[in-house]
């Protein structure tokens, strides 16, 4: 498309990879924490669901803050991870950090809500027939839940090409490394005359985002109709 | 009763000016605060505003081409001052970029990073360190990463670095090395009223001018 | 023994204390709606974790709340049959099926799966998902899938309830084949006279949480004062070897030197069998009957006369082919002037006995 | 017609094609798993919209493909009696049973609660919710929830599968008198034979998605060629009279002129009552027996003799009472030299008849 | 708390003002639209799909943007709806409306994934008792969806407690009117020295909103075991 310009695309494809790896590295990961939410109960269990929803809570620009805190070069896990070759500041892992903690309060949500649908009684009846508890969750639980995972990862997909407060004040706006669409944006919103240009980089990240939705919605819609049985 | 939009940045001393205002007149004022280009745009959208104060002159000359504005009660009313700034340690004295990261304001879209490149072109610097540069949506952001000592260098205004002790200023930019850091303000067309007309005046009292004084800012001669 | 249960468990409005040891063979529960039948399954499956008590299978302790032992449910070597299917509906039925064995464990007996798939009639199914399967598929399936896995303990609770008769008359064998061949122990709940009578080889009536009656088969079932299922439920077990088959399509069985003539079983001469007479299908003559359709006349010497509140009469028959059972009416006692000690006939028919309580011996 | 159903629908791998007419009463769908029960069912509740057919319960067409005329389920004014309970998880016991009542419609018998609460044993219950009910506590909860709904048309599907013997033989009456009292039509899916003969004004028997035998109860279970589930369904359905309640708990019952002794029965005298004498249940003697226990022996004339591949034959012997089917084997046909025409005896025992086969006239 | 000044108390106030009103009436529409999205398949449905995930998709920015140019007093819908009486542009009622819009998408998917997990064959099981679909609505899926109706809230209103970038974009930052607890504490950041405020603010939010949390786990706890059956 002649309508943008190579530092257009090249937001474009930043985004894709911040928001791609953003949502891969949540999805275990949030899986995990849903699934403890939603079946085990131990001490902490509220301080964590609230830690959970933290980012959604916040204004973003606080989360960014505080992830500059705590992940920067002098941050106390920043500094420490740096020395295992993991560097966020200023960096697109940065960024993704940034779309992952945003993002993970909804990811979290949709699959706690579908594990809680599971009826545990399919998960005794595959102990019953010898499996573990992780072949249970392998077997049983995940497959079941895949609609909440489906729902889990567009959410956290379309928060991840959406965010910007947390992203621009933990790794600013540095072209081709931090320069996400929704910062693009914003600059073309700072200056007179910028909306044209701005507008296009919106159509652009919608398309991407509704094309993600429409197609979680149809496998999810496959898997439905698999297990209704036809 | 009259509401002022203006600049964030300007919040403190805006409320102080505020508060020593209502206390003379029987005249209230609502501050609203936000970004210059947010407020410009509300203003076009009819919002309640009767003064609008920018943080640049160019969304005061968007709304002017409008039509948006009472051009005839427009004033430059603060002058700003571009610094390069460090962390407090080690103690640096001149225009010394050092090597890291250099935070700016966005140098494209932001007012204060709009000027900070163009001091650097003007000095030549800007094709060197442009690649150093990290770009915040506002130079409150830039001046943070400097203060948590993310960056070791930064360009912001002033008035910020003057408030925060984390930093210290190194070098002010040469005022010619960019265009004027001008806030305009203005009466928001259609809301001309006697009310609005005395709360311009007060912001370029003496009163007023003293706050502004005190928070870094130059004060412009009424001369316009 | 085989099975051993100690187990206390309190659930709000019902407490079950329950001990029972059982040799092995299958074990049937035995008891009305809500007497904690699913509730002691659910223990010994390790679903529930009992208050207090101890379980143990063949010297395996599964759970022993006072030693701390637990053994978890994947560890317990189980093909649970639910009471209510619990298929997996993300699973193809044939998935469902073959579950079991992805955590194929040594031991227990490695059943062909087509072979089971046959037995239960759901080749036609095995690409189907279970939700859109009728009630009785869904049953059998999970039959399936529960004796698919390995299992060294079967645990039944109502597997036939939703099937028909000539089904279940196809399965009652397999599970007579588990029991025997296989000697798997079985834990199998009933609700079901026939299926106790010729699958049981031990039976545990439960009431209320508490068990009522627990013995072999044969002597819960031949007690008279046992009727807890009603008066069908009622009846003797004769142990018999097959004898002859005849060319007519009876099957003559050698009970005790009695001979017993019955439909075809499909077993070799010298086979053990047992075979439950109901004790309403039982009539009792005075003198030898000539000119009746009955093939098979016992004689033998009245035992025992029980009379309760109803018209109804249990007398018990000693006869060379063990203890046999009537109900007869009180007016017939009379009117027959029986009393314990005299000499009579019981008169069997021969299709009277029902091909689902003929069983392995 | 009380019930009419022409009803055709293709599902995958299953075609369904049913079409029967039943007259009031209680109409039972009799077949093997799997052959079509359900979908009829859900088609007349209108679960399940069919591809083709029209459907109406006396007079009212509750759906109509041709005409374009579709009843929503809502408006069917159904008590439906699910295979698999489909309680509401939600709501406690008590306000399941009563979920019907809240959109409670003109007529159909306003059942007293606290009646129906009580013969289905769930008094206790009424708090809890269903997800800690056992399995027959929740069967039950589920005929009494479709129970109270003033249903004006009654499915069951297999509503007493899961329940013991005794709570089947105190729930079989209270449908009867539904059938009876009230005369809503019922539609009953059932795998039993006892459930059937006592329940059954017709009976539908279907087969892989068609019709195979359809007719009066008494018609379908006496024919010889019809034994669908076992032998052991067959037998003939006798319309009585009570006559008189003796002493010793014996009702005598007047079958034609003929007199029939029974245990008690529990209702007046004067009353019809029908009666079940299930084929397997009969002797046959050539010679008028005596010394026998068993107290009903009506003299008639062999109608006709049905012999099969197996050793069993079926004899049809015409007496004052009506006809009466007795299985006897081709030995015994042969030792007693049995043919055509030729008088005989045939014997049935008092307690042989179960309470169960004993219904209303 | 002195710590806390006159304005301050005025923006907490507002703010769960804003929150209250943004999660109530967001509710019904929510539900009705997850409901919509659940249990019908009709032509436009992927549209209306992806137009309520809008607002996760596009910056804040963008929508407030959008809101501003809808619902202002110039704008098509704003100019409508204000001869009716409904004004949005610079009221708490704005604030209201870009808070419900942002957290709109959040209670759908919740509410959907609810909605998705109910077993037909109950609400079959409604319908042949006599239960209208209204009905079947009401006393079935309703109370199931239970769990789902409380996490679609709880985040709604965490999302409306934490929403910045669309409200100040469409109602900007009017004391007592439109300053909700994010833009104060924007405001905040925006000056030296205002962290020490900005802080105490993002704590109160995260008080309040964390309060909502365990309130909604507790409720949706109570709920679950009682179908559970005690
Ligand atoms: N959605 C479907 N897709 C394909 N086949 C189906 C579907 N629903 C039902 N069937 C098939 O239709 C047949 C009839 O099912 P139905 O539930 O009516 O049986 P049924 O007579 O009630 O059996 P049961 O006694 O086991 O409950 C079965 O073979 C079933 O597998
Ligand atoms: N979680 C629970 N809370 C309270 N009571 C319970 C709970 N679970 C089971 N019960 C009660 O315990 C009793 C025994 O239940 P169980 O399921 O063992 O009965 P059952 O013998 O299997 O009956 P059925 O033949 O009807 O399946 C029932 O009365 C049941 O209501
Ligand atoms: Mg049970
Ligand atoms: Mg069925």
């Amino acid at each position: 498309m002649s309508w943008l310009g190579p530092e257009e695309w090249q937001a474009v494809a930043l985004s894709l990879k911040v928001s791609f790896w953003a949502t891969l590295v949540a999805l275990p990961l949030g899986t995990l924490t849903a699934y403890v939410l939603a079946r085990h109960s131990f001490p902490g269990k509220q301080a964590l669901n609230a830690l959970v929803h933290l980012p959604l809570i916040m204004p973003p620009v606080v989360t960014g803050y505080l992830l500059l805190l705590t992940f920067g070069t002098r941050g106390a896990l920043g500094s420490f991870l740096q020395e295992w070759g993991l560097v966020f500041a200023f960096r697109w892992t940065g960024a993704a950090l940034a779309a992952g903690v945003m993002a993970f309060p909804l990811m979290v949500r949709a699959i706690r809500l579908s594990i809680e649908a599971v009826d545990p009684k399919l998960e005794q009846a595959a102990a019953t027939l010898g499996a573990s508890r992780l072949w249970v969750f392998v077997t049983v639980t995940l497959p079941l839940i895949l609609p909440g995972i489906l729902a889990g990862t567009v959410l956290a997909f379309a928060k991840a090409m959406g965010e910007f407060g947390a992203t621009i004040t933990f790794v600013s706006n540095i072209p081709g490394e931090t320069r996400t669409l929704p910062t693009a944006i914003y600059g073309f919103l700072q200056v007179p005359g910028g909306e044209g240009a701005a507008l296009r980089l919106v159509v652009i990240s919608v398309v991407i985002a509704v094309g993600a939705l429409l197609l979680s919605e149809f496998l999810a819609h496959r898997a439905a109709r698999r297990v209704a049985g036809a | 009763q009259i509401t002022v939009f203006a600049a964030a940045s300007l919040k403190e001393s805006l409320e102080q000016i505020a508060a020593s205002y209502e206390r003379q007149t029987s005249d209230q004022v609502r501050l609203s605060m936000a970004g210059s280009s947010t407020l410009a745009r509300q203003i076009e959208q009819g919002a309640p505003a009767d003064i609008y104060l920018s943080a640049n002159p160019d969304w005061m000359d968007w709304l002017q081409d409008r039509g948006l504005i009472d051009a005839a009660t427009r004033v430059d009313l603060l002058r700003n001052r571009l610094v390069l700034i460090a962390p407090t340690r080690p103690r640096i004295k001149g225009l010394d970029f050092g090597d890291g990261r250099i935070a700016m304001a966005l140098v494209d879209a932001v007012p204060a990073g709009i000027y900070g490149k163009a001091a650097l072109e003007t000095l030549g610097e800007w094709p060197a360190l442009q690649s150093r540069v990290v770009q915040t949506d506002n130079v409150r952001a830039a001046l943070a990463l400097v203060a948590l000592g993310e960056a070791p260098r930064g360009i912001v205004y002033q008035t910020d670095a003057l408030a925060e002790p984390r930093v210290q200023v190194l070098a002010e930019f040469p005022a010619d090395s960019h265009p004027p850091i001008i806030y305009p303000a203005a009466i928001v067309a259609g809301r001309d009223s006697p009310a609005s007309q005395r709360f311009m005046a007060y912001l370029l009292s003496d009163q007023a001018r003293a706050i502004f004084g005190a928070a870094g800012f130059a004060v412009m001669q009424a001369d316009r | 023994m085989s099975l051993s249960v100690r187990l206390s468990h309190r659930l709000p409005d019902f407490d079950l204390d329950i001990r029972f040891d059982a040799p092995p063979g299958l074990t049937v529960l035995f008891g009305q709606s809500g007497s904690g039948k699913t509730t002691v399954v659910n223990a010994v499956s390790g679903l529930l974790r009992p208050d207090s008590g101890r379980i143990s299978v063949e010297n395996r302790v599964l759970v022993d709340t006072e030693n701390r032992v637990w053994l978890p449910p994947h560890r317990r070597k189980l093909g649970y049959i639910f009471q209510e299917g619990r298929l997996f509906p993300h699973l193809t039925v044939k998935q469902n099926l073959l579950y079991g064995r992805w955590f194929a464990r040594a031991g227990g007996p490695a059943e062909d799966p087509d072979k089971v798939i046959d037995l239960l009639g759901i080749g036609a199914l095995l690409d189907r998902r279970p939700g859109s399967l009728s009630g009785g598929e869904k049953q059998r399936v999970a039959i399936g899938r529960a004796l698919l896995a390995h299992p060294q303990l079967i645990l039944a609770d109502e597997p036939l309830s939703a099937l028909d008769e000539p089904r279940k008359a196809e399965l009652m064998p397999y599970f007579e084949r588990l029991r025997d061949e296989f000697t798997i122990p079985i834990l199998y709940v009933s609700h079901s006279a026939t299926e106790v009578a010729r699958l049981a080889t031990t039976v545990i009536a439960i009431d209320r949480g508490r068990v009522r009656h627990q013995g072999p088969a044969a002597e819960v079932l031949g007690d008279p004062g046992f009727r807890p299922q009603g008066s069908r439920s009622i009846g003797a077990i004769l142990q018999a070897k097959v004898a002859r088959h005849h060319d007519d399509g009876l099957t003559e069985l050698d009970a005790g030197g009695a001979s017993l003539f019955l439909p075809h079983i499909a077993r070799d001469p010298g086979q053990p069998v047992r075979v439950r007479i109901t004790a309403h299908d039982v009539v009792l003559a005075t003198t030898e009957p000539v000119g009746l359709s009955a093939l098979n006349i016992l004689s033998g010497t009245v035992r025992d006369i029980r009379t309760g509140d109803g018209p109804g009469a249990i007398v018990s028959v000693d006869t060379r082919a063990g203890r046999i059972l009537a109900r007869v009416t009180r007016r017939s006692i009379t009117a027959l002037n029986l009393s314990v000690g005299q000499p009579c006939y019981a008169v069997i028919k021969s299709v009277a006995v029902a091909p689902e309580d003929i069983g392995k011996g």
